[in-house]
């Protein structure tokens, strides 16, 4: 499979694109996707006027048309609830939530019937629908348009989250969700879309659950996802410099997670490290600690740390923002601290 | 109209198995056979069963808190819902959904819903699969009064509109949300007024007229397999259990069961029926004695289901989780 | 202080009663409170055709009227945010959430406007205001009626989480939530209504934020929270038969959690069981958990266990509901399991 | 109509400080010193202006993402005001907000909102105290055409008019939400239309007219300040920067632009004013450079107020939190 050098946003384009042509029944929906083509003047030409907010669509609207791309009213609890039905119905839907702070307008529609359907009807029906959205700090866009908030969503049963990290996780991870039969929430950080990566013109997969070592290493273990493992990777480099050698584990699927992974690499370097840009309390680092601490108890050498957003919304001031996000810096003392 | 002799055959006996079904239900409650809450659709028979009439399995509908009515209405078998009703594991749903939650996805029920007012967006749904797919699938969503002042409702008849849908939303107007009024609790002097906010028709009739029911429901539902979009139709009746089952009601008044009483929708078709001689005093109660059989059977079943197991607990929560 | 013997639902009507005897700024809403007294033929005699779907609320509306105990359309997102902003402007609204399942549809309104308003507004606001709901299994209410979903609560910054065990905590936390001048999810199991205990008859409150050892004890710690206290406790009785002496913990906040009492305990009996009937991934049991891998780690003498509902939702069959429940059995089992 | 000379001057004075504000920020944001995203309300100035002129401080405001003419119309303080779109501690909320947030609870400005349709709940909530204590303060919700397709608006419209609050809805149509046009989004033929759903006057009005917006504000206001239940207002307008900063506005013709310009709410105050004699040219000139002064003082105060510190980042999350 030929391969080049694509951003993370292409990537993305890339798998909908793709998984669109292999299968007439996917659809995409969401507010603005269709990017003004529903505009009188737009009309005939095919054309868009923008391929949503931060351009991740471009080039679909026009490829598919306006019956396979659709724009939606700003009514995320109908189009996330036409989703499920639709899905349960016979069509594969990707549907749009543009940022993932929004949930609170339409929770319902993902949590107690997506989620929930095929478990309340005995297993007699299934959904397999896609919810891109992005998220993450970093972009000065404040408390409403900053969050993570997979942690929610990995609370409930039901649900697959996915956070992919680079562009070449995203575009296997997004075809996979999209292939996949159970509802997946698939999680862009929006400050990775312009990161760059070798990806593979074809369509490929990446199973869901499937967590990826990014970088090995004996001392200590990093487990972390999205944006992180580059912060962590970072920091991996630096403590490398000073002969500290940690491994990276980059979770992908946070639902279902890779215990396997995360026990057997704890097993071996005997310290744990979560590194989550997630709010800190019943979160993703919590749940890969308890894990631990159940499970591979025995061969821990030390605490178990996290590194996350502390227990506060996301300021809106560029240097308060900074100081919420979890530093490469503070990966690296708190390794220091117990392996030093 | 389009109202055969068989057709009307058929739907006395579809609302005759409702009451039958639903005073089944609230006899097993009231002897503490049944868990959970059941929510009794008694009083409401001409609705489902007027709309539905113009309905085939590969329709779909989304239903309510209140949805036994809707279910049989739409095909689905007795027995499963019964035994559903129960928890036991010949249910509907294997027993893991209850009275709030039987559905049929291959008889096009997808569901009733705890959630008030969420089959909005999922009738949608089941709406855009049709339009994309190309086929004459019609979806109907029911809901009650106090379902529409949620906002899911307001956006699912908007987005409906806005991609011209074939969905026709049926507001089953029965006065109460719970033991609030109908008149408290929704600002509009007709709900069927609220079409004009997505511009599309919008008609109240009688709920407890069958005929009413099923002509207002013809049209709107050939608008919406024509391809020309969704419809309001809101239906003013009455529910004669409570909001739930061990409800006293005491917010009705006496003279307010009365008055409904007197409108009970299945003595008002057999009135009308067997006075313009359209069926016979005999058909009707052949069939009576027919639909007592099929509960009493639906009833049997039930009871000698087995229970699901329990490793049934972690099972169909997912298609595949690794 | 006169006390005496009444249930958890009275306790919870009489924390509500005082305050809004108390102070005029206190009010009451939500589907069906004043239960049906906006019904033509209930006017002017002020009474009420029901205290609410479990009778929580008998009496409010005969009690201080209309227009201090209102009913509300089915409309959770419009009178939730009506609190915040009653809040925000003077008021100390208690709104009722009758299920905490029904959060999808007002989620925004809680977690965005809410809980973030002050931090947003850079400290210029505040809003003292409860929102009580009923929680959890067992009432054979299935799926979309039975969640606990407190985690998800406890992990959004800016509420406060409140769960009571016991009659007389039910009332002095709720009296502590109602003067509380932040926004406080209050969460009531249904389970929990008709059990009795001693409350005294006047005003007290509680603080948020202080957990109470129910029952002392030296080789393990249990630490729990709502109903599950209860199981703990007759799983501790069990095991005292067997000489096994369990400590209790019952968090009753858990946000603000206090974590001093868990780490205390824990640092005493070098041994951890979380009990929670809410689903366990990124949940209140991992953050326990989290909390005490990393600062009592040294003190621990074997694996952090969590007993808690599967990664499933609410079956409905009365069986397989029962089988979703953490037992006594369980956590009889589990302890033993390391104390054995 | 109440519109003395004075209150023209200061309406006039209002508008002009909306647009230099915006052109202010839109020249900042281009030459990057601006973080985050910045929604811009120039070409909508009558509408705030024309409603706010009938508040007092004492009463509230619900806003949008677009919320910096609402603010100033309410009367927050400008400076604050800058200061917070470049996150300063010394702006409206410490630097915490930022643009989407402005708020000033102390001015009755309840906040921007960056949840589309979030206010329309929070005006009730405002409406509901002042009922509630018997005051008679009025809340004033502005939201857009895009908002109107929320399930929040819904709801807070029905529920304001269920507990008759002293709140008055104003719709602020410039015709899109981001790129997606408002015949497309919104099923309804008018957004006033609905004021039917909920049995309250609704009313459309040139959005880019003030003294249209003037007179219709007045009525509604005054019927909320009496007790008398809600209002619709739909402005229909423009607005003249893309949806925010950065987007190109490809969805909008040349030859709508133009028409749009024609329209300009300042231009055709003015127009109407010193046509008529209500103002003189050198009156306009006079308030013209005060408020140029103004804005230049607010971006030199901005410019040169300290940044927050880093400890703030865990500050106010809480009254208290032990
Ligand atoms: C979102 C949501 N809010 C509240 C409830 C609780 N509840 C269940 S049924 C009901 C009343 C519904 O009234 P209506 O829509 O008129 O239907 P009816 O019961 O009259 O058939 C309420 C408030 C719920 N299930 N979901
Ligand atoms: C619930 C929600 N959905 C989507 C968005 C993203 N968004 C921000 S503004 C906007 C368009 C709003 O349109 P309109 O209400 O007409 O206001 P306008 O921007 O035209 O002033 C959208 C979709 C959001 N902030 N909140
Ligand atoms: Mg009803
Ligand atoms: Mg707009």
């Amino acid at each position: 499979m030929a391969a080049r050098t694509i951003t993370f946003r292409e990537a993305i384009n890339e798998a909908m694109r793709l998984e669109m042509r292999r299968d007439p029944t996917v659809i995409l929906f969401g507010e603005d996707v269709a990017g003004g083509a529903t505009l009188p003047h737009m009309e005939g030409e095919n054309k868009e006027a923008w391929g949503g907010v931060l351009g991740v669509r471009t080039g679909l609207a026009p490829e598919f048309g306006r019956n396979r791309v659709l724009d939606t009213p700003i009514s995320e609890s109908a189009f996330i609830g036409a989703a499920v039905g639709a899905a349960s119905t016979g069509l594969r839907p990707i549907a749009e939530l543009m940022f993932i702070d929004f949930l609170g307008v339409c929770f319902d529609q993902i949590f107690n019937q997506g989620a929930k359907l095929r478990y309340m009807f005995g297993g007699k029906a299934q959904v397999p629908m896609v919810v891109r959205s992005m998220i993450g700090a970093g972009f000065r866009a404040a408390a409403q348009h900053s969050g993570c908030l997979y942690s929610i969503f990995t609370h409930i049963p039901g649900l697959k989250t996915v956070v992919p990290s680079t562009p070449y996780d995203a575009k296997g991870l997004l075809s996979a969700a999209i292939r996949d039969n159970d509802p997946v929430m698939f999680f862009e950080h929006k400050l990775l879309y312009d990161i760059e990566g070798e990806v593979p013109e074809d369509n490929y997969t990446i199973p869901l659950g499937e967590a990826e070592v990014k970088r090995e290493g004996s001392d200590a273990t990093i487990v972390t996802v999205g944006r992180m493992v580059h912060f962590s990777l970072e920091a991996a480099e630096k403590l490398a410099n000073d002969g500290v050698n940690v491994e990276v584990v980059d979770l992908r699927s946070l639902s279902p997670m890779d215990g396997d992974t995360i026990l057997d690499s704890v097993k071996k370097t005997h310290r744990l490290v979560v590194v989550d840009e997630d709010n800190p309390r019943c979160s993703l680092a919590t749940d890969v600690i308890a894990l631990v601490a159940d499970q591979a108890f025995d061969y821990l050498d030390a605490p178990c740390k996290m590194i996350t957003a502390p227990h506060t919304p996301v300021p809106f001031s560029p240097g308060l923002e900074d100081a919420y996000i979890p530093s490469v810096e503070s990966i690296v003392s708190t390794v220091k601290s117990f392996t030093g | 109209m389009s109202l055969t002799k068989e057709k009307m055959l058929e739907a006395y006996a579809t609302m005759k198995k409702i009451r039958l079904f639903e005073e089944k239900v609230a006899g097993l409650f009231a002897e503490g056979k049944l868990p959970g809450f059941v929510h009794l659709y008694a009083g409401e028979e001409a609705i489902a069963t007027g709309v539905c009439a113009h309905l085939s399995e590969r329709d779909y509908i989304t239903s309510t808190h209140r949805g036994h009515g809707h279910c049989i209405a739409k095909g689905v078998d007795i027995n499963s819902m019964m035994a559903e009703v129960y928890g036991k594991a010949t249910g509907a749903c294997k027993g893991k959904g209850g009275s709030m939650h039987i559905a049929d996805v291959d008889k096009g029920m997808l569901g009733a819903n705890g959630i008030v007012g969420a089959g909005g967006p999922l009738a949608c749904g089941s709406g855009l699969m049709a339009k994309t797919l190309g086929t004459d699938q019609v979806t109907v969503c029911f809901f009650g009064d106090g379902a529409a002042e949620q906002g899911t409702m307001h956006e699912a008849m908007n987005l409906a509109c806005c991609w011209i849908l074939p969905v026709v939303f049926v507001c089953e107007n029965n006065g109460y949300a719970e033991s609030t009024p109908w008149g408290y609790h929704c600002a509009a002097k007709n709900i069927a007024d609220r079409g004009v906010a997505y511009d599309m028709p919008g008609v109240t009739v009688d709920g407890t007229d069958f005929f009413a029911i099923y002509e207002t429901a013809e049209e709107a539902i050939g608008r919406a397999r024509r391809g020309e979009g969704p419809s309001l139709i809101e239906c003013r009746g009455f529910r004669y259990y409570g909001h739930f089952e061990g409800d006293a009601m005491l917010y009705v008044t006496e003279e307010e069961k009365k008055r409904n009483r007197a409108r009970d929708p299945i003595e008002n078709f057999k009135k009308r029926a067997t006075e313009r001689g359209l069926l016979s005093e005999e058909q009707i109660a052949e069939l009576d004695s027919k639909v007592a059989a099929i509960i009493e059977e639906a009833f049997k079943f039930a009871e000698k289901s087995a229970w699901p197991e329990n490793k049934e607990v972690l099972t169909d929560v997912y298609v595949n989780y690794p």
